[in-house]
Parts: structure tokens; sequence; C-alpha cells
């Protein structure tokens, strides 16, 4: 397939370099189970959970230890072991949360879980099952699936979209699900076409993952028991940010999202292919959610890898595993290098969103001071929703910042496009995120 | 800035630093290895070659010019930074060498050589730190300094061109007398004599359009020649450092509304030759194209572009200069944030409908 | 607006220096602008407006308690207009060597700001006698300052003082031209600001 | 209501007593205003014509209006002159019609008194009597001639002439063989520093002492002033003293067919007012040429 025949999103973008050689091609490896866990009480978009267990509480791996009843999503122990306790650890994203600590017990055996006809289910126990196995989305949002995909009646849908774009550089946990288990995916997207009631599936897959593209078309073509489902592989051109929703979406179907709306007003669901990985585990095994693979990657760890771990397992523990850190490290993000988040100590658990921790060393930082805007309008060229972040950046810098909401604030999605080509090294997802807040603040009052 | 610090601050006092200490910053943690002074010395590359030209075609005394424009340039904004307490290493961002460049390419190449010194403060201090420092200008600088110079010394801004050396003699003008050697440029014989006179002087269309390309005629260092010009301007838009959108609207206008009005009768007069005299090149590659002075979006740009030919035409034509380019990018510049308040770029989402 | 009763010598002095109508109250520019080239036009203009202020300011002092507010703005300019026009015409008539150098100038003055603004701060509220000294006061602030930016401009630009030639060139002749008013203004402005500043600063010491 | 009508007085009685008191001035000045005016006119053209403090002009000195209009009498056009006539001790005019050829057409008296003359209204009125409908007459300029001891001392001509920016407005000067006596600069808008050059005595005294065939073929040289030449032409700024007779009469003989040296950078103001200048002299050459063998023929006594 030429370069020119994909699709792609219409406007902005950028690419960056990708850097997804160090760990593309290596198979998911099991880390040993953690001393301790873990686990954010809040891990999802919505309420945060409430702990079920107390103090004390013996626990197997699978268990709900916490739980909401609004829109949330369950907790499951991914060990087997005792509660320890709610303590307060260090987020990457919101910088202090509640967390519940489980110490492992060494001698339980791991559990094992065997498949199920899941066509036998109706709609709603589908949707039961998803929930209680406390599945997000897995592409970084975190949007419980179960809530997603229970759409109300007088929604029509026709589409889902699962994405396997994976844009950001560096990471290849998406890329090594697709590969390691095409055909879970394929079931995956078949249960959730039937909680939706409709039969169209497509799959988003950047170019840069060729093999991705081909085992699951394999997997797809293989695929016997299809009750007239059509699933299609869609590769897509190789563009940052791709893997956003708003972009896969419009570069799958055409269709762009209106401001301020869901997508399902559109008639498209979209899940990332990891979700959809999830959701076949919930359903066909009835495995919770508790463990996932993540990319340990860049060059200040010493062995790149992709780790398969329990949630709320810690960074630390992961890199003496691999091996520890190069002496050059000067960053660590969790998450990809574009909307990831710099954290300040390796002593911090994996949540269910985290895709990937990267060590960036010395010189792939920049700590430069920021130049005044120039004008020279490269970030509104790459903004894929068409903003004009030099503006808002000078509005903000002003005292301005709640003035901003004529530029369409609101649409940015942090992908950091415009900072990446900034020439005067200018903070503008940070100037964004400000005019974002002032104009919450100026609307509150 | 605030947010950066505050953001380290609450991740820090919540978990002990460990060593190794590690930078915390907000994403993205990639960025283009694009820099604003990589860009700006990219510009100044492109415009030495019409210098190196201009040393043949004028003389030695070309160099001499653009060396004091230079450097009272960068020493304008190094001193005025320090005396208000600025940071001094922006010099480093090329951005006073290319107005010092550009100061001396237009103006004419007999001055006095302490002529470029006051344009240069004039640019620098007046028009570039006093509002606020890069990205603040509202003005072109180096066009500002040209229009204080102009307007200061008439004469000298007005006459000391001189006619191209044929035979490499380099320092033919140095140390002659302005009015012993100085000639009119063309566009002054077109304005004042018309067409005939210029090829009476200049030789035959052809010979005209081949001398205006490739640079021998009178004028500023920038109007030698086309092609050097062209060339760098080129080179740039392939960096993408610009857009092919301005100095595209600025040569067709000038070309299109020389072509209706600058004749006779209407739809008779010359784009070419209108095109390739005066600083239509320079303006519309390296000018007209100023990140800060000129707006980000294509609608805007072409419109820019538009404005600046449209009135480069109207100046030439009817009003009291010879040349327009210079007050007409002068006159599109302060337009600049009402064409970019008018021609946003198209969103991505669909907006909402007004009152919905 | 005052707060403490200001005594005649404190009303004329004031508006030389410390309510300089051009420095300070920034009224006026225009003519400021474009006819502070050189010092003799700054003399000639500021006298014409120190007569026409100071008759309008007494004739409006006499009849303030006979305007209608509501009109009041046009009452101002109708007398400004009718001094103006009686000083030109007797100027004419009567001292056509006064008139050949003053005469267009004369003319310039109806629609100048810094008289109906004086006449409406002060002239239509206060009795006549402290009319006559704000009026002079400000005449002579602006004369003042337009003598003041009149020696910078005719200096710099065309190298002369008065008409005479005092530097045998002409240094920056950029300042003759109308754009430099604003420079010589802005600076000028900055000066006496600077001045006061460290003025006070040092009486609080 | 009320007090839109109270309003609507007060405003009323302010412009009734602003009106009064203008209007009073006004009746109190005009006279002498007028007289001012004429005086300064008057002194500039005496100016002109040579005399000063040390060279008074003659007691008897008077300059004389002529008046050119263009007369249209359906296809026909002719040119008409109000020339002043010596009628017993008074003045009077004449409406003296030219064919374009110079032929003599008609003679006209014009009921008009010199004072009112002067006033273009005024005139306009009395012409109207003796020009009726169809005939079209239009105002095209006025020329002065002035005369002292009923022997002409020279003219004084208007000129108009476009110049780099907008009309140069100018007075030329010459005397009865057309020779140039001076030339005054009124309005003009031409570029400071440059065009505006033409004020300047070291442009304008070049015209002086130019004689009318070399004012024919006068050009433009762009070559620099000599120093000399300049000082010798802005002498009026220098002190007395400081050129003797001889050295006056030598530069006034070694210059004196030169060309106009241009004003640097300014070739274009220059040329046009040589240009423009030249013009007026020549035009008002060959019509006061034409005019005066008509008078003559007609034996119409011209008070010139």
């Amino acid at each position: 397939m030429s370069a020119e025949t994909l699709s792609t999103f219409p406007m902005g973008g950028i690419h960056p370099k990708e850097s997804k050689e160090l760990t593309e091609k290596l198979t998911a490896e099991v880390v040993p189970t953690p001393s301790q866990i873990r686990l954010f009480l809040k891990q999802h978009v919505g309420a945060p959970c409430k702990p079920q267990v107390k103090k004390k509480d013996k626990v197997t791996e699978g268990d709900v230890v916490a739980s909401v009843e609004k829109l949330g999503a369950n907790l499951h122990s991914g060990v087997s072991g005792t509660v320890k306790g709610v303590v307060n650890a260090l987020h990457p994203m919101v910088g202090n949360a509640r967390a519940l600590v489980i110490a492992t017990d060494p001698e339980a055996n791991p559990k094992t879980y065997s498949p199920v006809d899941w066509t036998k289910f109706s709609r709603e126990e589908l949707i039961a099952k998803i929930k209680d196995a406390g599945v997000v989305g897995l592409g970084g949002a975190g949007f419980p699936a179960g809530f997603k995909l229970d759409v109300r009646p007088d929604v029509k849908i026709d589409t889902l979209i699962l994405n396997g774009a994976e844009c950001e550089p560096y990471l290849t946990s998406d890329h090594r699900v697709m590969l390691e288990h095409p055909k879970d995916i394929i079931e995956g997207a078949k249960i959730m076409l039937k909680i939706l009631g409709i039969d169209y599936c497509a799959i988003g897959i950047e170019n840069n993952k060729p093999d991705a593209i081909q085992i699951l078309n394999r997997a797809i073509a293989e695929d016997t028991l299809r009750n007239g489902y059509k699933i299609v592989v869609k590769p897509l051109k190789v563009r940052y940010p791709q893997g956003s929703a708003d972009q896969i979406m419009q570069a799958v179907t055409g269709r762009a999202r209106p401001s301020g709306v869901r997508s399902s007003v559109i008639g498209i669901i979209l899940q990332n292919v990891y979700t959809t990985k999830a959701v076949y585990d919930a359903v066909a095994l009835g495995k919770p959610l508790y463990e996932r693979i993540v990319t340990i990657t860049g060059k200040g760890i010493k062995r790149p890898a992709n780790v398969m771990v329990k949630v709320g397992t810690s960074i630390a523990e992961i890199v003496d595993y691999l091996g520890g850190t190069t002496p050059d490290l000067a960053k660590v993000i969790v998450g990809g290098p574009m909307m990831g988040f710099a954290v300040s100590t390796l002593d911090i658990p994996i949540t269910k969103t985290t895709s990937g921790v990267l060590f960036l060393t010395k010189d792939e930082i920049n700590t430069e001071p920021h130049l005044p805007c120039v004008s020279c309008g490269f970030c509104v060229d790459v903004c894929p929703m068409g903003l004009e972040p030099n503006n808002v950046s000078r509005y903000v810098e002003a005292g301005r910042g709640a003035d901003t909401e004529e530029f369409g604030v609101d649409d940015c999605f942090l992908c950091g496009s415009c900072a990446y080509v900034c020439p005067a090294k200018r903070p503008l997802v940070q100037f964004m995120t400000m005019a974002k807040n002032s104009i919450r603040e100026s609307k509150k009052k | 800035m605030t947010g950066t610090q505050a953001e380290a601050t609450t991740v820090e006092e919540a978990g002990k630093a460990l060593p190794p200490k590690l930078f915390v910053s907000i994403s993205p943690h990639f960025k283009a290895t694009e820099t604003v002074s990589k860009i700006m010395w990219t510009v100044v590359a492109c415009l030495i070659p019409p210098l190196v030209l201009s040393v043949f075609v004028f003389g030695f005394q070309t160099l001499i010019i653009a060396l004091v424009s230079v450097v009272s340039c960068v020493a304008t904004e190094a001193i005025s930074n320090r005396c208000l307490k600025r940071p001094v290493g922006t010099i480093k961002d090329g951005s006073a060498v290319i107005t010092g460049l550009l100061l001396a390419y237009i103006i004419p190449p007999g001055v006095p050589y302490w002529m470029p010194i006051l344009g240069g403060v004039m640019a620098i201090y007046v028009t570039k730190v006093l509002m606020g420092g890069i990205g603040y200008n509202m003005f072109n600088p180096a066009l500002i300094g040209r229009a204080f110079l102009v307007a200061t010394y008439p004469v000298a801004m007005t006459s000391a061109w001189l006619p191209p050396i044929r035979d490499a003699a380099v320092f033919k003008y140095m140390g002659a007398g302005v009015d012993a050697v100085s000639t009119a440029t063309p566009l002054y014989i077109l304005k004042h004599y018309g067409i005939a006179e210029v090829i009476e002087r200049f030789g035959s269309l052809s010979v005209i359009y081949r001398d205006f390309f490739f640079g021998w005629r009178p004028g500023c260092i920038a109007e030698t020649s086309a092609l050097v010009l062209i060339i760098g301007g080129l080179y740039l838009i392939y960096k993408k450092y610009i857009t092919w959108h301005t100095p595209v609207s600025v040569i067709a206008s000038v070309a299109f509304f020389t072509w209706i009005f600058g004749g006779e009768k209407f739809f008779t007069g010359n784009p070419l030759l209108a095109v390739l005299s005066g600083g239509v090149i320079i303006g519309a590659f390296f000018m007209a194209t100023d990140y800060v002075t000129s707006p980000t979006q294509v609608t805007g740009k072409l419109i820019f572009g538009a404005g600046i030919g449209a009135l480069t035409v109207l100046i030439r034509l009817k009003g009291g200069y010879p040349e327009g380019v210079c007050y007409a990018i002068l006159l599109m510049n302060p337009l600049t944030p009402a064409l970019d308040r008018w021609f946003k770029p198209k969103r991505f989402a669909p907006q909402p409908e007004e009152g919905a | 607006m005052a707060i403490k009763e200001k005594t005649n010598t404190q009303l004329f002095v004031d508006g030389i220096l410390k309510e300089n109508p051009i420095f300070k109250l920034a009224l006026s520019m225009c003519p400021a602008v474009g006819i502070s080239t050189s010092v003799m036009n700054g003399i000639l203009l500021g006298t014409a407006v120190l007569f026409v202020q100071v008759c309008s300011s007494c004739t409006i002092s006499l009849v303030r308690n006979y305007i209608h507010p509501k009109i009041r703005i046009p009452t101002y300019t109708l007398t400004i207009a009718t001094w103006v026009t009686v000083i030109d015409l007797v100027l004419a008539a009567y001292v056509p060597v006064a008139y050949k150098a003053m005469g267009l100038f004369v003319r310039l003055i109806v629609a100048f700001a810094i008289i109906t603004m004086r006449l409406e701060m002060f002239a239509s509220k206060e009795p006549v006698g402290k009319s006559f000294w704000d009026g002079l006061g400000m005449g002579l602030g602006f004369m003042f300052a337009m003598m003041v930016l009149g020696f910078v401009r005719e200096l710099l630009g065309s190298g002369m003082i008065l008409g005479y030639d005092v530097l045998g060139f002409k240094p920056l002749l950029f300042f003759v031209l109308p754009c430099a008013g604003f420079f010589v203004v802005g600076i000028m402005m900055g000066f006496f600001n600077w001045i006061e500043v460290a003025y006070n600063r040092r009486k609080e010491v | 209501m009320k007090e839109i009508i109270k309003i609507t007085f007060a405003l009323t009685i302010s412009c009734v007593i602003a009106a009064a008191a203008m209007g009073l001035t006004y009746t109190a000045t005009a006279k002498a205003k007028k007289h001012n005016h004429h005086m300064n006119v008057q002194n500039a053209m005496i100016g002109l014509l040579g005399f000063g403090e040390d060279n008074p002009a003659p007691s008897d000195l008077k300059f004389l209006n002529v008046y050119r209009y263009i007369v249209e009498d359906g296809e026909k056009k002719f040119l008409g002159y109000m020339v002043p006539v010596e009628k017993g001790s008074e003045e009077a005019y004449e409406m003296v019609l030219i064919d374009l050829e110079g032929n003599f057409v008609e003679k006209l008296e014009v009921p008009i008194s010199a004072e009112k003359a002067e006033e273009a209204h005024d005139r306009a009125t009395a012409l109207q009597k003796v020009l009726a409908p169809p005939k079209i007459f239009t105002y095209a300029d006025a020329s002065v001639i002035a005369t002292a001891g009923g022997k002409r001392l020279g003219y004084v001509l208007p000129g108009q002439f476009p110049g780099f920016r907008t009309f140069i407005h100018a007075l030329v000067a010459m005397d009865p063989k057309f020779e140039l006596l001076g030339l005054e600069i009124m309005e003009h808008e031409e570029d400071a520093g440059l065009g505006k050059e033409i004020e300047q005595e070291y442009f304008r005294n070049q015209f002086k002492g130019k004689t009318y065939e070399k004012l024919k073929t006068l050009q433009v040289i762009k070559k620099p002033l000599p120093m000399e030449y300049k000082k010798y032409l802005e002498k009026s700024k220098w002190e007395d003293g400081m050129f003797t007779e001889e050295h006056i009469a030598e530069i006034r003989k070694q210059y004196k067919d030169a060309d106009i040296y241009a004003i640097t950078a300014s070739t274009i103001s220059s040329k046009a007012v040589t240009d423009g200048v030249k013009n007026v002299a020549k035009k008002f050459a060959y019509r006061i040429g034409k005019l005066d063998s008509v008078l003559k023929k007609e034996k119409i006594h011209a008070a010139f």
C-alpha cells in the first residue's frame, strides 16, 4: 500500500523521532511478583474507589479490594497477600494520592484462567462482566470501558474503532499486545460489537507497525466464527498525534467530533486495542484487569524491555529487575515523551493506564530558558485541532488567560505538538493548561 | 516559568528527592532541534551571498557599510539591554545581525560609513528594544532604520547610488566623493523619464533583464542580483523556515498591478521589469516574511503580500519616491495583528453555532 | 479637584511646571507636534495661545453663572472662536507686522484642547481673578513647552536657534518632520516626569 | 420641552452676542485690514522689481492689473483682456477682445471703478453687463504691470506649474525687455530637505538677470553649484563688504549666461521650476506683444 492512499487526520501533526526500535521486537517478559503493591484508589475517570477490605485482611489474586458506585471501575488485587492499609503515595499526574498497600504472600500460587464461550451471555451480562473486571481505557485516559460501551438506546452508533495507532515515540506496549494476542483482540472486538449491536469495526494502526497489521489481518482471515461482523484493519500514515481520539476517528471514518460533545454523538465508539484485549480477558476468561504490559525504555535504562507487571508495582522494582539505570539518567517520564509526566523519583507504582516508563539521558532533554514568541506560526501549523497556541501563550503571559476561549483552548488535549516545534522553546502546553484553568476560574465567578 | 517550578516543588515535596537528581518539567519532553537562533543564523547565511556579490558590483565599501551596520546593531542591542538590565545574551540569537545586514542592504552603497550607525541605533533601540525586545516589535526594524535615514539625510539616501563596476576594480569608489560618481537608479529613471530612457541607459530590454537578474545595475546591495536572493529565499522555503505564500503574493501582486497600471494605457505595464527592479525580491523573501511583523495564517499571508505589492506599485507610480517596497512593508506591518485576528486557522472540531 | 485652595501665584507657577499642558496634561498634542519645529514658531504660537486663553478664561469666568450646563462646550467653543476672530482681525488691521508672523497660528487655535479644557476645568468654576492667573499660567506653560520642543527640534533638525545658524550643518533633518515631534514630546515628558519623581523623592528624604 | 426651548434660547443668545462681537470688530477693522493686505502684496512686488531700502521706489510707482479672460461665443473663442485705460484723470477699464490669431475683434467699456476691479466678484458682475450671453467668459489669470512716470518698469506674473508633488505657486518678475528680475516661490509642497530647497536664495537668485534670449533656452544642469557663485547668490545672508563691486560684477559676468544648477538630489523640482518660469515668461512675452500691437493699432490708451 503506497503512502498516498493511507488516510490520516486533516491538519497539523508532527513527526518526532520514533525510537520504537529499542523495544518493538522484544516479547513482553513477566516481572517477578513484587514484595508489595500499592494500588491508587483512583485509576480511572470518575470518583475514587472506596476500599472494601480492612487492614490485615487476607486477599487472593483477582479479589476486588476497592469499588465505586457511580462512574468508575473496581480495583483488584494482583497478588495474594495481606492488606497493610491505605497510605499516601506519589502519583505521576496528580502529585499525591491515596493508595491501598498489599503485602505479597510469597508462597501463593499464581491464579490460572480458562476461556468460556462468551457468546451465550446477554448484552447486560457482558457489560456487567466488563464493569466487574475493572476494565478502563488503557490508552491513557482511563475511561471505564463498561460505561463507555453502555450507550443509551437513543444514541445511534454505527462504528467501533480500535485504536492501535500508538503514535507516541518509544512506546510499544500496544504494539506488543497486537503481536502477541491478535486473536484476543478480534474476540474482544466481537464482544464489544455485540454489546453495541452493530457489525462494523475498524482497527486503526499506524503504518510503522507492518507486522501488527499483517498479524491482525491474518487473525481476521482465520476467524471462522464471524457471525456477520465486519472487522477491518485500517493502516494509517505515521503522524503524531494520530492516536488521539479525535484524530484517529477522523482518520478512519472522516468524521470530526464537534467541540464539547462525546464521540458517541457522531456514531463512533473508540477503544484502545489493549482495552479490547482486557475486555476479552474480563468476559471470556473472567480475569480482572490487574496486570498489564508496560514499555520500559530509553537510553537511561540499562536494558529496555516490554514487561508484564502487576498494577501497583513500583517502578524502582522493575528498574532493579532490568539491571538499573545508566549514570547519565536525567529525566524519568511516566507515559510517552510527548504527553507523559516527568517524575522526580522512581518510587512510583504502575497504574492501569501506565503504558510506558521512559528514561531519558542528559543530552535528550532541553533545559534552556524559553524566549518571547516570535510569531513564526509553527505551532499553529502543527496544531491538530487548529488552535493558536502562540496567541494563547501571549495572552497568558499578559495575564489575560481568561480571554483565550476564542482560540478554542477547550479543544486542546495537550498533545504537545506546538511545544515540540516551537523554536523559542516556549512551554506552550503549560500555557494552554494555565489558560484552561483561568477560563474555568473566570466561569466560576 | 512559574508553572514549571510550581509543579516541580509539589512533586518534590511529596516524595523525597532521590539520587540521581531528575529533571521535572511539563510535557512534551521532546523538542524539535529548530531554535530561533538557528533559524536566524540560517537567514544570515542566506543573506551573505548578495553581500559577496555586491563587493564585485559596487566595490569594497559595501563590505564596510555592512560591517558597520551589523556591528552597530549588535552593539546597540547589547548596550541597551545592559542598561535596561535585560539579558545581554539575546544578541547571540542573530536577529540583530539580520537587522544590521538588511539595513546595510537597503541603503545606497555610496553613503558615508557613519550613516548606518545611526540607522542601526534607530532600528534596534527604538524599533525593537523599546518595544520589548525580539518578538514584540511592531515594525520591521531594518526598514524603520532606513525610513529614518531617508527622512534625516534625504540627499544622501536618494542620490548616493553607484554605477556598477565592470572591471573588478573593487576599490574604485573608496574615498571617492559621492557627487562625482553618483548615478540614478533604474526606477528613478523609469519614474521620471520613462521606459525609453531606461533602455537608452541600460541597453535593450533583454540586456536589462539579464543585468538585473544577475546584478549589474545601480542600486543598493539588496538590489544587486535577483538570482542570488531568490536562491537564498528558496533555501529558506526548502528548510520550511518561511512559506511560499508571502513572497509569491508580493511578487505576483507587484507584477499584476504594474501590468494593469504601469503603462501608458491599462494592461500595458512591464511586470518583469517591475519585479526585477528595486527591492521587490529582497522585500518579498526576507522582509515581508519576518516572523514577528507578518501574519501567521495562509490567508493573512496572502493578503499581507498582496497589500505590500499593491502599495509598492501605488508608491512607485503615484508617490513621491521611485521605490516603495520599504514603505509598503512598513504600512502593512501594523495590520498584522488584525490579519491574524480576521483570518484564523480552520478549527479541527466543527464549532457549535453561535448562540446555540 | 483642588484639595487646598491655591493662591494666584501657585496657579500661575503650576500652569508652567507642575501642570504643564503639554508635558503633564498631554493636551493639544497636534499643534505641539506640528508647529514646534523652531523656537520662533513656539514663541508665536505660545503668544497666540496666551492671548486667547487669558481672554477666554476671563470671559467664561465672568459669565459662568449664566451658562446652561448642557451647552457649556458649545459656549466655550463659541467664546474661543469669537476671541480668535477678534484677535485675528485686530492684529491684521493694526499690527500688520505681528499679524504676518502670527496670523496663521492665531487661526489654528480655535480647536485647541488646552483652552477648552481649562475653561471646563477651571474658568467655569472659579472667579475672574483666579481664572486670569490660571489662564496666564497655562498659556505661558504652553509657550514654555513649545519653546523647549522648538529648541530641541530646531537645533537637531536644522542646526539653528531662532533662525541663526549655530551648528553650520543639519545634523538630523528627521527632527523637523512631524513624526519626530512625537519623539521629542515623549522624551521631554519622560524627562519632566523623571525630574518630578527625583524632586519628590528628595523632599521625602 | 421647556428644557429644549431654554437651551435653544441660551445658545441663540450666545451666538448673537458672539456674532455681534465679531461683526463689530470686522467693520471696525475691515478697511485697515484690506489696506494692509494690499500693502503686503505691493511690498512683495516692489521687492521683486528690485526696489528696497537703498534703492527706494519712485513715488509714482503704480501697479496695474491686466485681467485675462477666455471668452466663448458659440463655437468661437477669444481672449479678453480687461485693461485699465486712461480716461481723463480717472481710471477706467476696457475689455479688449482678441481672436486666437491676435487680431482685434471688439472693444467694450467696462463700467467699474479701480477699487472694485480688484475684487473678482465685482469684476464678474460688471463684465456680465457687457458680455451678455450667449457669450461666456472664464477668468484665466491676472498680470501686473508696474509703471512709473508713464513708463513701464516691469511685469509681475503669477505662475502655477506642476512640481515634484503638487503645484508650485510662484511670482515671476520681468523688466520690459523680458529680462528676469526675480523669482519668488509662494506655495509648494516639495520634500523637506530636497525639493524644498527651491525656496532658498541660492536657487531662486540664479534666475535673476537672465535675458529673454537666454531664458528661451534655459536648461537645468546636474553639476555641483560653484561655491563662489553660491555665496554670491546668497549674498543677503552675508555681511556687507564681503563682496567688492568688482567682484560682484565679475561673478555676474561669469554666470550671466549659465544654466540653472540643479539642487542636489532634486533635479525634478529644479527642472519643474525652471520649466515653469520659462513657460510663464515666454507665454506672457508673446501675449503682451500681441496685446500691445492691438492696443497701438486701435489707439486704445492703456494706462501702461
